[in-house]
């Protein structure tokens, strides 16, 4: 065992376990009031945490925790490298964002089901940092379980017919694409004897016999139909649009982003000789289709929150498109567009939220002259969406020109078409959306001047703003931010 | 060959034909009823199977938990099935699923060759993991190798499961709360003649067993997972003899009894940082008391929590005796 | 005369009439501006001085250079003169509420005409002309009828088709030779490789405004139309721009542009026969006029074409050729404002009118026979097909003052207030048409200033006067009277007809509207299919398949 | 030993379970296929655990257990949303409504 | 005391302040909300003036040889590199006066108006944008800001909410994006192939690449920037952007966006590829015809045009081109020549959208043939109109006559003459297209509508600053001979990138 300096043992003994023993609590104690403050000070507390982990994981590059003190290839490892970073950043930035936010809606909402939604949202954290560190296969099977059935009543959450047939199909698909990567995992289990990640990396890697090909494979499409990668994509936007505002954020923003971060685990960790550049492109084209797909669906949408679902289906292709370019830049881009998307997406939600606690409804054609009502709402909305859509100044735009130029670097053009392409689209759909809001369609003297007509409380509005505002700041910190990204990045091709 | 093994593999044989043509009953079965009995009975088999593949305890397991509990749940589901039907509702039947079968079946087929072939062609030279495993286990504290893997080599896999088993409790909750559905078997006005005294001997009879398994779980096949479906069927079948009435007011025990297992196990898992530098590391005295206090709670809390999924309520209250009708609820 | 009195003057004076025009229009000072707006040009008269310095400006525009050399004198002279004179003039001609917009009009282009005269540089003598030219507009138009719009447009059009050529040659040679002084020709032009299309751009450009035949069509429209004293300033001075315009760009001392001066005099002759052709054909008095400016302006055009054609005969042709300008401008004023003083007061008008008709046409001891003679002795060398022609031109012209005379020699007389009207500035431009030109024929060329006395110059200038009154009564006798043919002013113009006006695609992009309605509905049943969990396994097993294969 | 007609069996299952999940829409039939589906997965790690050269390997034994739990979870929350789903929409699966 | 000055850090960064002066107020604006109208009017008047000072001293410094950069790392090997030479200030200063100018109009113009915090908002930030694209040191900078500009400038765009209002915004942001995404490719085509590079003179492209490969990123960065100079074939968004409010078309469709692509043209031809490998690679004549295109094609449209601002956008796609023929030539007096029309045309233009907006605003007047007679109830705004139109036909002494002789020197100076033609034709056009409506204001028909005896001015706040512009018109027509005239800075630059005094 490395010896690893004294405080990354408690970081993620707590990042797991405290939301874990958070979530028993919820459920002994159903305090509403102490419980949000509960979730806001872990928020914070994990947040603070992570700033020393990161610096341990710069200084020493991945690290290594073996739980329970046994060796390698016994023990289940937790993996810490750039990419697990991040998302630990991720849900831990957007998890303090939305519980402030639901704090606030659960009250004023005074949503039956209050007590339920901590308790799924204190296990679904618990689950997520436990995948992004996890560094067994079978243990990312466990928690990839957690996450589907925290999320999978989240969606229930919100009442209606809607919502319970969208959870019903999320349910099923999430069902068969566990099935699937649990055969995925046996295959390899049985092929190569090993189920820890480092080990499998460490291997040489002289060529995968088929049965770690069809292994990856099945893992894939396991995957694809849990993180709705586009031809499997059908359940997440009818789920997301049905979810409440914070659930839909969490699960636009990190669920859906878990099981892709899987796929880039492991494609480019260990099981990188298993595919051959002609596969990469296949799974790059299927990443570019998602992203055409999603975009065309966005635009045709009626109502607010379907638009921003099919932007996550859209976006989440941009993750595939690591694998056929794996270089570092490629690496840093991608997952700095990850960690801008969770954010912006997030954002997204949570305004959206608002507006429809604003105005009642959220068919676009009724968002006319809300930009009077909430404009400063509407304002985080837009940010938001041009971080999605990847325009200058937010950090979208730095993660669109690490990805173009690792494209082009490595020759492969036809992938930075793509992605501008996937640009110009999200603008036309986001830009779509604030036009709406800004539409007025009656001469303006008639509508008086008022800022809210119910003032929207403070733990409703800041959150989103917030988020936004991240999402820009991060455009300020490509430099900052890239030798932590590049840590751990594949040696592949520079 | 030896009489005893040709006798084995005809055994096998049979066992394999008989589990394939009992999953094919399940799936193209027409009525719901015969295809959940088919069901169950596939889960019988496979405890079998296990047993006959040299693995006891998971042929306990899936006895209890995969025929026993789920079978239970899907007779449930039978019974809402029928019973709620709602005039305007067509019979269950089978809207084309968007892939017709003509090409299902070919798909299909040709997948199950493929894998059953790559299966079979896997060469079985166990791997780094298996030798240490083996290894490990002989010299563990606890002699039942599966036990010594799920509670300390793989320790958080058992953790995370309970938070699954958790989960769907909780998920089950948030539905309660949307809409309160008829309870499937309402407390009957007159008490079945022989339900009460089959109870009355079956209860030592299971505690029995359950404690025993648990027991037995740290040095022979059994444990904490196995006890606690055993005690989960016992709940069951007081609530089936309307001992537990369902209600729905959050109650403390009930919510203790659930969560017992995995708050615990998380406590260890922060608890273990004092005397190792990773967690969930068992300390070098006094881990057998600990892993057997673990297991007792996690026995608890499961058999709590497939009881209370079985119910679908938020929570159950003992009544005292049968003979006068607990309150409506 | 030290320089910094010239500077404040060289500048002061042009923006003077720019300072009073503003004043127009603040209603304390309207009184005190009206008042003083017709004697600014007069101001210009402190300028002489100047004569024979140069000012340079270099903060100015691009590098301004004001000065008054020999050719700039006398046309400065009779620019001050006749903008005074017709000035006063219109004071009492014109309707009430409308002067101040008038005397605005008018000092705008008095400024650009003066700086005409004065600049020394390129780029300021275009500015200049551009503004004489955008100004005059104003006044052409200030009736504000339907011909006047007409006559304004076809102006204008004109007008800037000449300035487009002007800055055409202009920017050729400046690419050379940068801003280049004006004041001893333009040296560069020759070594030019493009000298060839520069000076026809030259000539044509400043023929638009001199009237050169085929470029006239706007002058007979034009002036009529502007109220009397600006036809009589446009004639008189402004069309001399075009005249300094050939005179300071033109390489008159340069020699090899043969042909170019050559074509220009023959030019210049026909138009002065053709004017006069048109001329006769006219029923309108002022129309008479304008032609008979383009007939004289043909004639200067041939001493500047000779003046181009033979550089030794050039001094000499062109401070002639100024000098006709000079007498032919003030004659022509006389004559305009003589057309306004007849209708108000016949008696005083009949008494006097016919004397700047007289010297126009070139009767002798007139100021008309002076500049004749003069460039009559200019063209002695030149070849001699232009003898005979000024002869013909000079009792061509007196065809067409005997015309003109008859249709605007005052009718009996009409009521007395009409007189009380003060016809003193007329009568001083009737005095100036008799003594200026010899004044000024005396301070530039003392030697000749005498000749037109010599018996021999007297018969050649009282021979063609005499021919043309033969002439005239002879045709009222023999020819038909009444129906006399007419050519609708502008002559050519008719031939044009309205501009034709430019319907230009406008291309639209937008998908059919059914193309996006099917696109829409395979999306929506996309969307229906992919929501099924079967089609999704069954896509990603294809994909699947397709990866083992690519394997 | 018998272990290849046991992973034989084990493709075979699976075979059979993904055809029920293509075939079937309704709910319950669905969840039945898709749990033999994961029987069968857990039939090919024991046999490949009962193979293992000394002795069998409890960790897959370990993993199986665990799966069988979570498999009873998933489908005892299903069933619960099945019942529920029935209830509130009266349809027997989610796909059936074509309400775009 | 000067050496002290000239390489203090913060003197240095004096860019960076210039950017912020109105990225702050923007900020503050957006943040503060509506009903802060007062507060409102002091930040936006005190940034205008505060980055009017800022621009003075950098002029100044500039003029004086000072080094003015600001570095901030954003990426690995690539940084926010802002840097100030002769060039940047060109932009620079218009755009801080004219801002100044256009927010006392649009204070007056916006009176009761909904949505003002948005307006002023999002409009100091579209100046920040521009005032970063002309001190923008590298390619990446240039994008950042390039594209910030589209985005601040689209709520301006469809700020009256009305639906014309949206098609317009939607199909500008078609336009400006779609080039932006072909812009951004070019940009790391080349970043790929010399690596973060600093605009140098001689531009930093290396010649011994593939032609074929130069010429392909060269096309890409042209139509990227193109579409913002409305260049023809991508001119369609802003004749429709002409429905934004009266401040907004003056300032962005006169001086901001427009002239951000006209500079990045000169930009990506003086400062990337310089101007010898443009002309090996043959660009230059793509340039110049390609300019010369749109300068007919956009006058002859605006001959179509009857609605007032719509022809005043077609006169625009048609002017910003002379800086692209400017450039295109490529000769020392065609460079100056393109240089200073960026400025005067800013001038004139911005005069006449706020003309314009005042016949708009006091009259309802839209329409061309509505004008009759407003010569005398309008006299100060029609004269402004008259002498700013003058300007742009190319009548001296107004400014429009000053480029336009240079470009034409230019264009003679290395033999192309039909340079000349084209500068003729649209004098023509530009005539055709401008008298009339002189005509109608000064000299209306006997039967036009009699608008009553009095005259009818538009207010105050809207008068000052067209009467202001239009003094600045004729000022920099008349005093081009100044020091610190744009002529002379423009020669100045033109020293610069021809190294002797042209």
């Amino acid at each position: 065992m490395t010896e690893l300096d004294s405080l990354v043992a408690p970081t993620l003994t707590f990042l797991i376990f405290a939301p874990l023993l958070a979530g028993v609590v919820a459920l002994l104690w159903p305090r509403g009031l102490v419980l949000d403050l509960l979730s806001i000070s872990l928020g914070a507390i994990s947040l603070v945490l992570l700033v020393p982990l990161s610096g341990t994981v710069m200084g020493q590059g991945p690290l290594l925790l073996e739980l329970g003190g046994h060796e390698l290839p016994l023990g289940i490892p937790l993996y810490v490298d750039g990419l697990a970073l991040a998302m630990l950043w991720l849900t831990a930035l957007t998890g303090l964002g939305t519980a402030v936010y639901a704090s606030g809606w659960l009250r004023s909402v005074s949503h039956p089901s209050g007590q339920q939604y901590r308790v799924l949202w204190f296990l679904l954290w618990s689950g997520l940092n436990a995948l992004f560190v996890s560094g067994d296969l079978f243990n990312i099977y466990v928690t990839l379980e957690i996450t589907t059935l925290a999320a999978v009543p989240l969606v229930a959450l919100a009442r209606g017919r809607e919502a319970l047939s969208a959870a019903m199909q999320y349910l099923y698909f999430a069902l068969v694409g566990s099935i699937l990567f649990l055969l995925g995992v046996a295959l390899v289990y049985a092929e190569t004897g090993l189920l820890a990640l480092p080990e499998l990396s460490a291997r040489e890697s002289e060529a995968a016999g088929p049965g770690e090909t069809i292994a990856l494979l099945a893992i894939t499409v396991g995957l694809a139909m849990k993180a709705a990668l586009f031809p499997a994509h059908g359940w997440l936007p009818r789920a997301h649009a049905a979810a409440s505002p914070p659930a839909s954020a969490l699960l636009s923003a990190l669920v859906a982003k878990a099981a892709a971060y899987l796929v880039i685990r492991l494609w480019l960790g260990p099981f990188e000789a298993a595919w051959t550049p002609a596969v990469a492109q296949l799974m790059g084209v299927v990443g570019v289709l998602g992203i055409l797909y999603g975009s065309l669906q966005a635009l045709r949408q009626h109502r607010l929150k379907p638009v921003i679902a099919y932007s996550t289906v859209a976006q989440l292709g941009y993750l595939l498109l690591l694998i056929p370019l794996a270089s570092v830049v490629a690496w840093q881009g991608v997952i700095y567009h990850a960690l801008v998307h969770g954010l912006a997406k997030a954002a997204f939600f949570l305004a959206a939220g608002n507006l429809i606690l604003g105005i009642g409804h959220d068919r676009l054609v009724g968002l006319a002259g809300c930009d009077r009502v909430l404009s400063k709402n509407l304002l985080a909305m837009a940010v938001a969406g041009v971080a999605i859509a990847g325009l200058p100044p937010t950090g979208g735009f730095i993660a669109k020109w690490w990805m173009i130029t690792a494209a082009l670097e490595q020759g492969q053009w036809w992938w930075a078409v793509a992605i501008g392409m996937g640009g110009l689209l999200a603008a036309l759909y986001v830009f779509r959306v604030v036009s709406f809001a800004v539409h007025s369609p009656r001469p303006w003297h008639e509508e008086p001047l008022r800022e809210t007509r119910h003032g929207l409380n403070r733990l409703l509005l800041w959150p989103p703003v917030l988020l936004a505002a991240a999402a820009v700041a991060l455009g300020m910190t490509g430099e900052l931010l890239a030798p932590f990204l590049a840590v751990g990045a594949p040696e592949v091709s520079p | 060959m030896p009489v005893s093994d040709l006798l084995a593999s005809g055994f096998d044989v049979l066992l394999c034909i008989g589990l394939l043509w009992l999953a094919w009953q399940a799936i193209t079965g027409t009525g719901l009823f015969r295809s959940v009995v088919m069901f169950m009975v596939f889960g019988l088999m496979m405890a079998v199977t296990w047993a006959r593949l040299g693995s006891p305890d998971l042929a306990l397991a899936e006895a209890a938990i995969g025929a026993g509990i789920t079978g239970a749940l899907l007779l449930n589901a039978c019974r809402a099935a029928v019973s709620e039907m709602r005039s305007d509702e067509q019979p269950l039947r089978d809207r084309p699923s968007g892939v017709p079968k003509w090409l299902a079946l070919p798909l299909s087929l040709a997948a199950g060759v493929g894998l059953a072939w790559l299966m079979h062609s896997i060469p079985r030279d166990g791997g780094p993991t298996p030798e240490a495993a083996i290894k490990a286990a002989e010299t563990h504290f606890l002699d039942n190798p599966i036990t010594s893997v799920l509670l300390d080599f793989r320790a958080i896999d058992t953790l995370l499961e309970m938070a699954v088993l958790l989960l769907a409790l909780v998920g089950a909750r948030v539905l309660l709360d949307q809409r309160r559905l008829p309870a499937l078997y309402p407390v009957p006005d007159h008490p079945m003649p022989m339900l009460p005294s089959l109870l009355a001997m079956i209860t030592p009879v299971l505690l029995l067993t359950g404690l025993y398994l648990f027991w037995a779980g740290s040095h022979a096949p059994g444990g904490a997972f196995q006890a606690g479906a055993l005690l989960g069927a016992l709940g069951v079948m007081y609530q089936l003899a309307g001992r537990f009435t369902p209600t729905h007011e959050p109650g403390t025990v009930n919510a203790l009894l659930i969560t017992v297992g995995l708050g615990l196990f998380s406590l260890f898992a922060c608890l273990s940082l004092l005397w190792a530098p990773a967690p969930l590391s068992h300390p070098e005295q006094g881990a057998y008391a600990l892993v057997l206090l673990i297991e007792f709670a996690l026995m608890l809390s499961i058999a709590a929590t497939l009881v209370l999924l079985f119910v679908g309520s938020r929570s159950l209250q003992l009544r005292r005796s049968t003979n006068h009708p607990g309150g409506r609820q | 005369m030290n320089i910094p009195y010239l500077a404040i003057t060289g500048f002061v004076i042009p923006v003077l009439p720019l300072v009073v025009a503003a004043a127009l229009f603040v209603p304390k000072l309207q009184r005190i501006a009206l008042g003083l707006a017709p004697w600014v040009p007069l101001t210009a008269l402190g300028l002489l001085p100047l004569h024979g310095e140069i000012i340079d400006f270099a903060w100015l525009l691009l590098g301004a250079r004001v000065g008054i050399d020999d050719i700039a004198l006398p046309l400065v002279l009779l620019a001050s003169i006749a903008w005074t004179l017709a000035g006063l003039h219109g004071r009492h001609h014109l309707p009430k509420e409308r002067r101040p917009v008038f005397y605005l009009l008018w000092l705008l282009t008095w400024t650009g005409n003066l700086c005409v005269f004065l600049t020394l540089d390129a780029a300021s003598f275009y500015a200049a002309y551009a503004m004489m030219t955008f100004a005059a507009y104003g006044l052409v138009v200030f009736h504000r009828r339907p011909e006047d719009y007409r006559a304004g447009r076809i102006y204008l059009i004109m007008a800037v088709l000449g300035e487009a050529a002007i800055i055409a040659s202009l920017l050729t040679m400046g690419a050379t030779l940068g801003n280049f002084a004006l004041e001893a020709g333009s040296p560069g032009l020759e070594e030019m490789t493009e000298q060839a299309w520069v000076i026809w751009l030259l000539l044509a450009g400043f023929g638009v405004k001199m009237g050169l035949a085929g470029l006239h069509m706007w002058l007979p429209l034009a002036h009529p139309q502007a109220p009397v004293p600006a036809s009589a300033v446009l004639s008189g001075v402004i069309l001399k721009g075009g005249l300094i315009g050939w005179l300071r760009f033109l390489p008159i001392e340069a020699d090899g542009f043969q042909i170019a001066g050559m074509s220009l005099a023959a030019l210049g002759l026909f138009t002065a026969l053709y004017a006069v052709a048109i001329g006769l054909l006219q029923n309108r008095a002022k129309t008479v006029l304008a032609y008979s400016s383009v007939s004289q302006m043909g004639l200067i055009s041939i001493a500047v074409g000779l003046a181009l054609a033979f550089p030794d005969l050039a001094p000499l042709l062109v401070t002639s050729a100024v000098l006709f300008a000079l007498h032919h401008g003030l004659a022509k004023s006389a004559l305009f404002l003589s057309v306004d003083i007849a209708r108000h007061s016949p008696r005083t008008a009949r008494l006097m009118m016919w004397w700047p008709a007289l010297a126009l046409a070139g009767a002798p001891l007139t100021s008309g026979a002076l500049a004749k003679v003069l460039l009559k002795s200019g063209l002695a060398e030149a070849p001699d097909l232009f003898e005979p022609a000024m002869l013909l031109s000079s009792v061509a012209t007196t065809l067409l003052m005997i015309h003109f005379l008859r249709l605007a020699w005052p009718e009996r007389e009409t009521d007395s207030k009409a007189f009380a009207r003060s016809t003193l500035p007329w009568q001083c431009s009737i005095l100036a048409v008799i003594i200026l030109p010899w004044l000024v024929a005396a301070w530039l060329l003392p030697e000749a200033v005498l000749r037109p006395f010599q018996p021999g110059y007297l018969a050649e200038t009282l021979l063609p006067v005499l021919l043309g009154v033969i002439l005239v009564l002879l045709g009222r006798r023999l020819l038909p009277t009444h129906p006399r043919p007419t050519v609708p002013e502008g002559d050519l113009i008719a031939l044009f007809p309205r501009a034709p006006t430019l319907a230009l695609p406008t291309l639209r992009f937008h998908s059919p509207a059914h193309v996006r309605s099917h696109l829409r509905m395979t999306l929506a049943s996309a969307e229906r299919w992919l929501f099924r969990l079967a089609p999704a396994i069954l896509i990603w097993s294809g994909i699947v398949v397709v990866m083992l294969v690519l394997r | 030993m018998t272990g290849w007609l046991f992973s034989v069996t084990a493709g075979l299952l699976f075979a059979i379970g993904l055809y029920g999940v293509l075939i079937r829409t309704e709910l319950v039939r669905r969840l039945l296929a898709a749990n033999v589906m994961a029987t069968a997965v857990f039939l090919f790690l024991i046999v490949v655990a009962a193979e293992t050269p000394d002795g069998p390997d409890p960790v897959p034994q370990a993993m199986v257990l665990t799966g069988i739990v979570i498999a009873v979870s998933l489908t005892a929350f299903a069933l619960a949303l099945i019942r529920h789903f029935r209830a509130v929409t009266g349809e027997s699966d989610p796909e059936g409504g074509d309400d775009d | 005391m000067m050496e002290a000055l000239q390489d203090h850090p913060v003197w240095m960064a004096m860019p960076a302040w210039m950017v912020l002066s109105s990225l702050v107020a923007g900020l503050l604006i957006l943040v503060l909300g509506e009903p802060y109208q007062r507060t409102r009017v002091v930040i936006n008047l005190g940034a205008a003036v505060l980055k009017l000072v800022l621009v003075g001293f950098m002029l100044w410094g500039v003029g004086q040889g000072h080094d003015f950069e600001f570095r901030l790392p954003l990426l690995p090997g690539i940084d926010l590199y802002l840097h100030a030479d002769s060039l940047s200030m060109l932009l620079a200063t218009l755009s801080a006066i004219l801002w100044l100018i256009t927010t006392v109009y649009a204070i007056g113009y916006l009176e009761q108006s909904p949505n003002r915090c948005r307006f002023f908002g999002f409009f100091s930030l579209c100046v920040a944008a521009t005032m970063g694209v002309s001190v923008a040191g590298n390619l990446f900078t240039f994008f950042l800001f390039y594209e910030l500009l589209t985005l601040t400038t689209w709520p301006l765009v469809v700020h009256r909410g009305v639906s014309v209002a949206l098609r317009a915004g939607k199909r500008y942001l078609a336009y400006t994006l779609g080039g932006g995404g072909i812009f951004l490719f070019g940009i790391i085509a080349l970043y790929a192939l010399m690596g973060d590079q600093v605009f140098t003179p001689g531009g930093f492209v290396d010649p011994d690449l593939p032609p074929a490969l130069l010429i392909g990123i060269f096309l890409l960065l042209l139509v990227g920037v193109g579409v913002k100079a409305a260049m023809v074939p991508l001119h369609g968004w802003l004749p429709q952007a002409m429905v934004a409010p009266a401040p907004v078309s003056a300032l962005l469709h006169a001086v901001a966006v427009v002239k951000a692509g006209a500079f990045g043209i000169v930009r990506l031809v003086y400062d990337v590829y310089g101007l010898d490998l443009v002309a090996t690679l043959g660009m230059n004549h793509v340039l110049a015809i390609a300019a010369a295109i749109t300068i007919v094609w956009g006058s002859l449209r605006a001959l179509q045009a009857s609605d007032i601002k719509q022809r005043l956008a077609f006169s625009t796609v048609s002017q910003v081109s002379y800086i692209a023929l400017g450039v295109g030539i490529g000769s020392p007096m065609a460079t100056i020549g393109g240089l200073v029309h960026l400025v005067h045309q800013g001038l004139m233009k911005i005069t006449l959208f706020f003309c314009a907006g005042n016949l708009a605003e006091t009259h309802g007047i839209k329409r061309v043939d509505q004008v009759d007679g407003m010569g005398r109830t309008m006299p100060w705004t029609m004269a402004a109109f008259t002498l700013a139109a003058l300007g742009m036909i190319g009548v001296p002494p107004i400014a429009g006559f000053v480029s336009k002789w240079y470009l034409g020197l230019g264009g003679v100076e290395n033999g192309q003459y039909w340079v000349l033609g084209v500068l003729v034709a649209s004098t023509l056009l530009n005539a055709a297209y401008f008298l009339p409506v002189l005509r109608r204001a000064w000299f209306p028909r006997a039967d036009a509508p009699d608008r009553g005896p009095g005259i009818h001015e538009a207010p105050l706040s809207l008068l000052i600053p067209t009467v202001a512009t239009a003094t600045f018109a004729l000022g920099a027509g008349i005093l081009a001979g100044m020091p610190f005239s744009p002529l002379q800075w423009a020669q100045f630059i033109g020293e610069q990138i021809y190294g002797v005094a042209p």
